[in-house]
């Protein structure tokens, strides 16, 4: 089992991404953006940072990157995708994911601890039982998540719905969002569950001298689930 | 050289942050004739001559708006 | 030879570009002619106070600079230390008051993207940085402009390279009402062995610079040259902010370490202020060499620009490095990669000359060295200033203290005062995580961040009192440091090497000179002290406004170091039923403090006493229980004295304390009086004794002030709040100010 | 209700990092014809009827642009 994490240009969190899967004892490798050839790859996560400075959009660049065409074509064969932060942004842009990401409503970057309430969900990535609470970082200035009242309700009927902004204690009130994100969305995943997009950082909470260990099974679940099949 | 003005609004619908915060703002600063701000984006394109509306588009759609959320109005600019 | 000014314009020129006509005369005497127009802005750049420490370069001579862990002192871009295991930590301070005025978010944006180019040009890998910030009072739309501002540039820029931004501190206060403080500092990470100097070497050797296109960004507008010299439109001549562009700086962190990596550079500069020139001329200088440079060879964003704009365009995130021909190739090709422009400008020569041509033309033609090295050197006067006696004499016996039954009430006024208040506001809006070494985050008194592959951690604070400094320079200078130290202490880490920033007023006036010497002779006394040595810093002058000057304000930047990191500690206490105990003692030290800007509205008094001994063997006990592992919590005693120490990792830990202090002063003394040297640990009931032998074995006094508990601060006979209360007040003031409340 | 859109652009000089990233993107996705792309912002504010030009310049001077670093132009728009 091998992680590939993808180096955009403007890409922060590549690293912690790495650190984080070694630190689980689990392999990973960088994927440079220009980069055409995933074989050796079981799972592939597009990274936090601001890929070409988030001008334009946030991952409208990225988007075009060579190595996307393969992420794109790796996901449709059911490959699992997980795309943290400005990496959510990028499977937007490409519509490996619904919706869009847009400001923070206060308009502010925000950086601190949140806790996320588990849903009952497709996602490959994340097997927590539902109603669980986890707390992770969240850390950006573009988090505020928006589709149309369409997509919602397929996003809702197909159980793509994965983590929501909640209290400490697990209530979803309208407020939890820190960014205004509708329906507190915070993880969403494609119908299939393989494509995972979330704008909190698992990564950053997995080594417990940092910070706590609530990432953890963001990236064991999908481990263990490839060394089932 | 040509050029094109490009405008990028919100799509109708689509909560805008940075104008919803400027519309308080500017009433909170005692301009309580204002009703309403968007915030979008105005791109100005220089491009060689002869290249067409089109190809203009192309470029909104791919790159310089988001089809998901984004409008966007094309202008050829004469020339000063 | 460059075509000269005119006898008449030469000098004009000179003067408004900021040169004393002896300045200007010593330029003719250097040259043996007239100088050109580059040739001018030139010197005038490279000897301005800014790049040449012209007024204060002696006064530095007073700080120690060696030391056990040393590797590199003051002289380079950063100062670089070695903290074992063969890693070596380089840091640095650094000031953008000026141009954070004009444009805040700018201004604060390209402060940080500066600083952390001196780092990794160094060849360190930026891992985290603080920030020091000064403003007026907050009731002022103006303020609250600059203070939103800066904050979002500080966080803008620092989030976008994906450094951590992981601590600081900020202050309000009239004095600087006229000019805001936007002190940055960067720390990076390397082995010891990818030490880098910016040292220009080897004949034939080229110079390429990389990155960003240079605009007319910074330059200082000459309205001589407008009008006398050039038929441009003056719309064309007025200087243009810079603009930060983190995106391209992250790319070049990237690069630029990558070059390095592969041994594919000689040296490595980046351009700062003087752009060009100073990076150039600092190198060719450093080296002892020659340089060629063809201007128009570098890539321009704008039309018509002159030689020397070129020359001395401040435009951001460019780098100039020096290599070999024959890995010219191999250079550009990791530069392209990262998508960067890079360009060869010119070549060394063993000339010993800084030649600037413009094609075939010669704009500037100048013995390298004499940019760098020969700046005027001034012994500027000092005079005690006038205001000390009054201000120092203010009587603050006479001034009414709070009452017993107000005392619980002043406690939440000072938790809530914007000196004293939570900073959560600031540092959210920083990402202070990323990279994953960030073991203590922003909140306690210093930033922990781990080694990585090591045991060790460092920790980091930055600290200056600009009101102690105000009433008392050499004192507060050492406040300014032992505090710095306990910070780090509290942490766990033993303080290493600072780096520090220096604020002060016009050093041409006889006053402000004089606040400055004794501020570098106090924090150079206590740095001998603690044999800490100064390895870098920045000096920022003429911080002034309609004749006033801000407070001195000597901002200390300490970097210490945790052999163990599993033993840090944090400012929270942690569980029911802990002993508390403090380090050191109370004494009646309210000149200067917070009480009596809240109570009193004054500035004025002695601010405390500083015992450089007890301040070490302060953080001594500290550092050694701690090690020991028996410490749970440790907060060292600052603004607000006592009392807000302790509701503070009341409010941190959300969770209460019983208190009784046993000792003669009056209720208000002992909990606000802000006496140095004084840091809360809490323990495990039955560790209690081994710190208090510790204290006894370094010969400081403690005492054992209570226990962990409950959901209020208890403080017999004084007060009684509960947590929740004084974390509300802690917590919401920053944001209520802000906007405008 | 009485309409202004206002254009945002960086002043002569100033470096537009997004608009040089926007158009380097557009280069390398094939549109060499792209010779320069400048990225400002456009907002479009509704007030009261009667609203001055001069109250509306108040306003981006105050708030919606930056004077130290952006220009703007206010066009009145006819409601259509
Ligand atoms: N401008 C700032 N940026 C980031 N963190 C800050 C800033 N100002 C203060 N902090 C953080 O807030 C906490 C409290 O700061 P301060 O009151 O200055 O601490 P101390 O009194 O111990 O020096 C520290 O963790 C500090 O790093
Ligand atoms: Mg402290």
């Amino acid at each position: 089992m091998r992680f590939g994490v993808v180096i955009f240009p403007g890409s922060n969190c590549e690293q912690d991404v790495i650190h984080a899967a070694r630190y689980l004892g689990h392999e990973a490798e960088y994927i440079w953006h220009g980069d055409t050839d995933l074989a050796g790859f079981d799972a592939v996560v597009l990274p936090g940072g601001f890929s070409y400075g988030d001008y334009i959009r946030c991952g409208a660049v990225a988007r075009f990157s060579p190595v996307m065409a393969e992420v794109v074509r790796f996901a449709e064969a059911g490959g699992p995708v997980m795309g943290i932060c400005n990496g959510f942004q990028i499977l937007t842009e490409a519509h490996l994911l619904p919706g869009a990401l847009l400001r923070n409503v206060g308009l502010k970057f925000i950086c601190h601890s949140q806790p996320l309430r588990v849903e009952q969900s497709a996602c490959q990535w994340l097997d927590l039982p539902a109603g669980t609470v986890v707390d992770i970082p969240v850390n950006h200035n573009e988090g505020n998540y928006i589709c149309d009242a369409e997509t919602l309700q397929r996003l809702k009927g197909n159980g793509q719905i994965v983590l929501r902004y909640c209290e400490p204690d697990g209530s979803v009130l309208s407020g939890s969002a820190p960014n205004g994100a509708l329906d507190n969305i915070a993880g969403i995943c494609n119908e299939r569950g393989n494509v995972f997009g979330l704008m909190p950082h698992p990564e950053r909470v997995v080594d417990p001298l940092c910070s706590g260990t609530d990432g953890v099974s963001f990236f064991n679940t999908i481990v263990q689930r490839l060394a089932e099949v | 050289m040509a050029r094109f003005d490009i405008y990028v609004t919100y799509k109708k619908g689509i909560f805008d942050p940075p104008g919803a915060t400027a519309e308080r703002a500017l009433q909170n600063l005692g301009y309580e004739e204002v009703s309403s701000v968007k915030i979008g984006k105005f791109i100005q394109l220089e491009v060689v001559d002869g290249t067409s509306m089109d190809r203009v588009a192309e470029m909104c759609g791919k790159l310089l708006a988001n089809p998901v959320i984004e409008d966007y109005r094309i202008e050829p600019v004469e020339e000063a | 030879m460059p075509e000269i000014l005119d006898a008449e314009l030469a000098p004009k020129l000179a003067v408004e570009l900021g040169l004393k006509l002896e300045e200007y005369d010593k330029i003719v005497e250097i040259l043996g002619r007239r100088p050109s127009v580059t040739e001018l802005y030139m010197y005038s750049l490279m000897w301005s106070e800014h790049c040449s420490y012209k007024h204060s370069r002696k006064a530095l001579r007073m700080f120690p600079t060696e030391g056990e862990h040393v590797l590199q002192g003051p002289g380079e871009n950063a100062g670089v230390i070695s903290v074992g295991d063969g890693w070596a930590i380089a840091f640095k301070m650094e000031s953008h008051n000026h141009p954070s005025a004009i444009e805040p978010y700018q201004g604060a944006a390209t402060g940080v993207g500066g600083i952390i180019r001196d780092i990794f040009t160094m060849g360190a890998r930026p891992i985290a940085s603080l920030n020091s910030l000064r403003f007026g009072t907050l009731d002022k739309a103006r303020q609250r402009y600059l203070f939103e501002g800066a904050v979002a540039g500080i966080g803008g820029y620092g989030n976008c390279l994906g450094v951590p931004t992981v601590g600081g501190e900020v202050y309000f206060d009239e004095a600087y009402e006229g000019n805001c403080l936007i002190n940055a500092m960067a720390i990076g990470l390397m082995r010891e062995e990818d030490l880098t100097l910016a040292t220009a070497s080897g004949v034939g050797n080229l110079m390429l610079l990389i990155g960003s296109t240079t605009g007319r960004d910074g330059i200082g507008g000459a309205s001589t040259l407008a009008s006398q010299e050039f038929d441009e439109k003056a719309e064309d001549k007025r200087p243009s902010v810079q603009v930060g562009d983190p995106f391209e700086e992250k790319l070049l962190i990237e690069a630029c370490l990558e070059l390095l990596g592969e041994k594919l550079l000689v040296a490595l500069g980046d351009l700062g202020a003087a752009g060009l020139t100073s990076s150039a001329s600092e190198m060719a200088s450093r080296g002892g060499v020659g340089l060629d440079i063809d201007v128009t060879k570098v890539p321009q964003r704008e039309e018509n620009m002159q030689a020397f704009e070129i020359m001395v365009s401040e435009s951001q995130e460019r780098m100039l490095a020096v290599l070999e021909p024959e890995n010219l190739e191999a250079a550009q090709a990791i530069c392209a990669k990262w998508g960067l422009r890079s360009t060869v400008i010119g070549t060394v020569t063993d000339t010993g000359h800084f030649v600037v041509r413009e094609g075939d033309t010669v704009v500037a033609d100048i013995p390298a060295a004499t940019l760098a090295d020969d700046a005027p050197i001034y012994d500027p006067e000092m005079e005690r200033p006038a205001y000390l006696d009054e201000v120092q004499s203010f009587d603050v016996r006479g001034v009414k203290l709070p009452g017993d039954d107000e005392l619980g009430e002043t406690l939440l006024k000072l938790l809530a005062s914007p000196n004293i208040c939570s900073r959560r506001w600031i540092w959210e809006q920083y990402d202070h995580q990323v990279m994953l070494n960030t073991v203590v985050l922003p909140g306690s008194d210093a930033a922990v961040l781990r080694i990585k592959d090591t045991d060790s951690a460092i920790a980091v604070s930055t600290d200056c009192n600009g009101r102690y400094c105000y009433l008392e320079p050499y004192l507060g200078a050492q406040i300014a440091f032992v505090e710095a130290a306990r910070n780090v202490a509290c942490a766990g880490a033993r303080p290493v090497a600072i780096t520090d920033c220096l604020n002060f007023g016009n050093p041409e006036k006889p006053e402000v000179f004089w606040t400055f010497h004794q501020a570098v002779s106090g924090l150079s006394d206590a740095c001998r002290a603690f044999k800490v040595p100064v390895i870098s810093g920045n000096v920022s002058l003429y911080n002034e406004s309609f004749g006033q000057p801000i407070y001195p304000t000597p901002t200390v930047g300490l970097v210490g170091l945790i052999r163990n990191v599993e033993r840090h500690t944090t400012a929270d206490f942690k569980d029911e039923g802990d002993a508390i105990i403090m380090l050191g003692e109370t004494h009646r030290d309210l000149g200067g403090s917070e009480l009596l800007a809240l109570i009193d509205g004054t500035v004025g008094g002695m601010p405390p006493s500083v015992d450089l001994w007890r301040e070490q063997q302060v953080c001594e006990a500290a550092i050694c229980c701690i090690e020991m592992g028996i410490v749970k919590s440790a907060h060292d005693c600052s603004e607000g004295g006592l009392a807000v120490t302790l509701a503070e990792s009341c409010i941190a830990g959300n969770i209460g304390a019983n208190i009784v202090i046993e000792n003669r002063l009056r209720p208000a003394v002992s909990l606000f009086s802000e006496t140095q040297g004084r840091i809360v640990v809490t323990t495990a009931v039955e560790d209690a004794m081994t710190v208090a032998m510790m204290a006894d074995r370094l010969r400081i006094p403690y005492a054992i002030l209570g226990q962990v508990g409950g959901t209020s601060l208890v403080i017999e006979d004084m007060l009684d709040v509960p947590v929740s209360e004084l974390r509300e007040s802690h917590e919401a003031t920053l944001e209520r100010l802000v906007h405008g409340g």
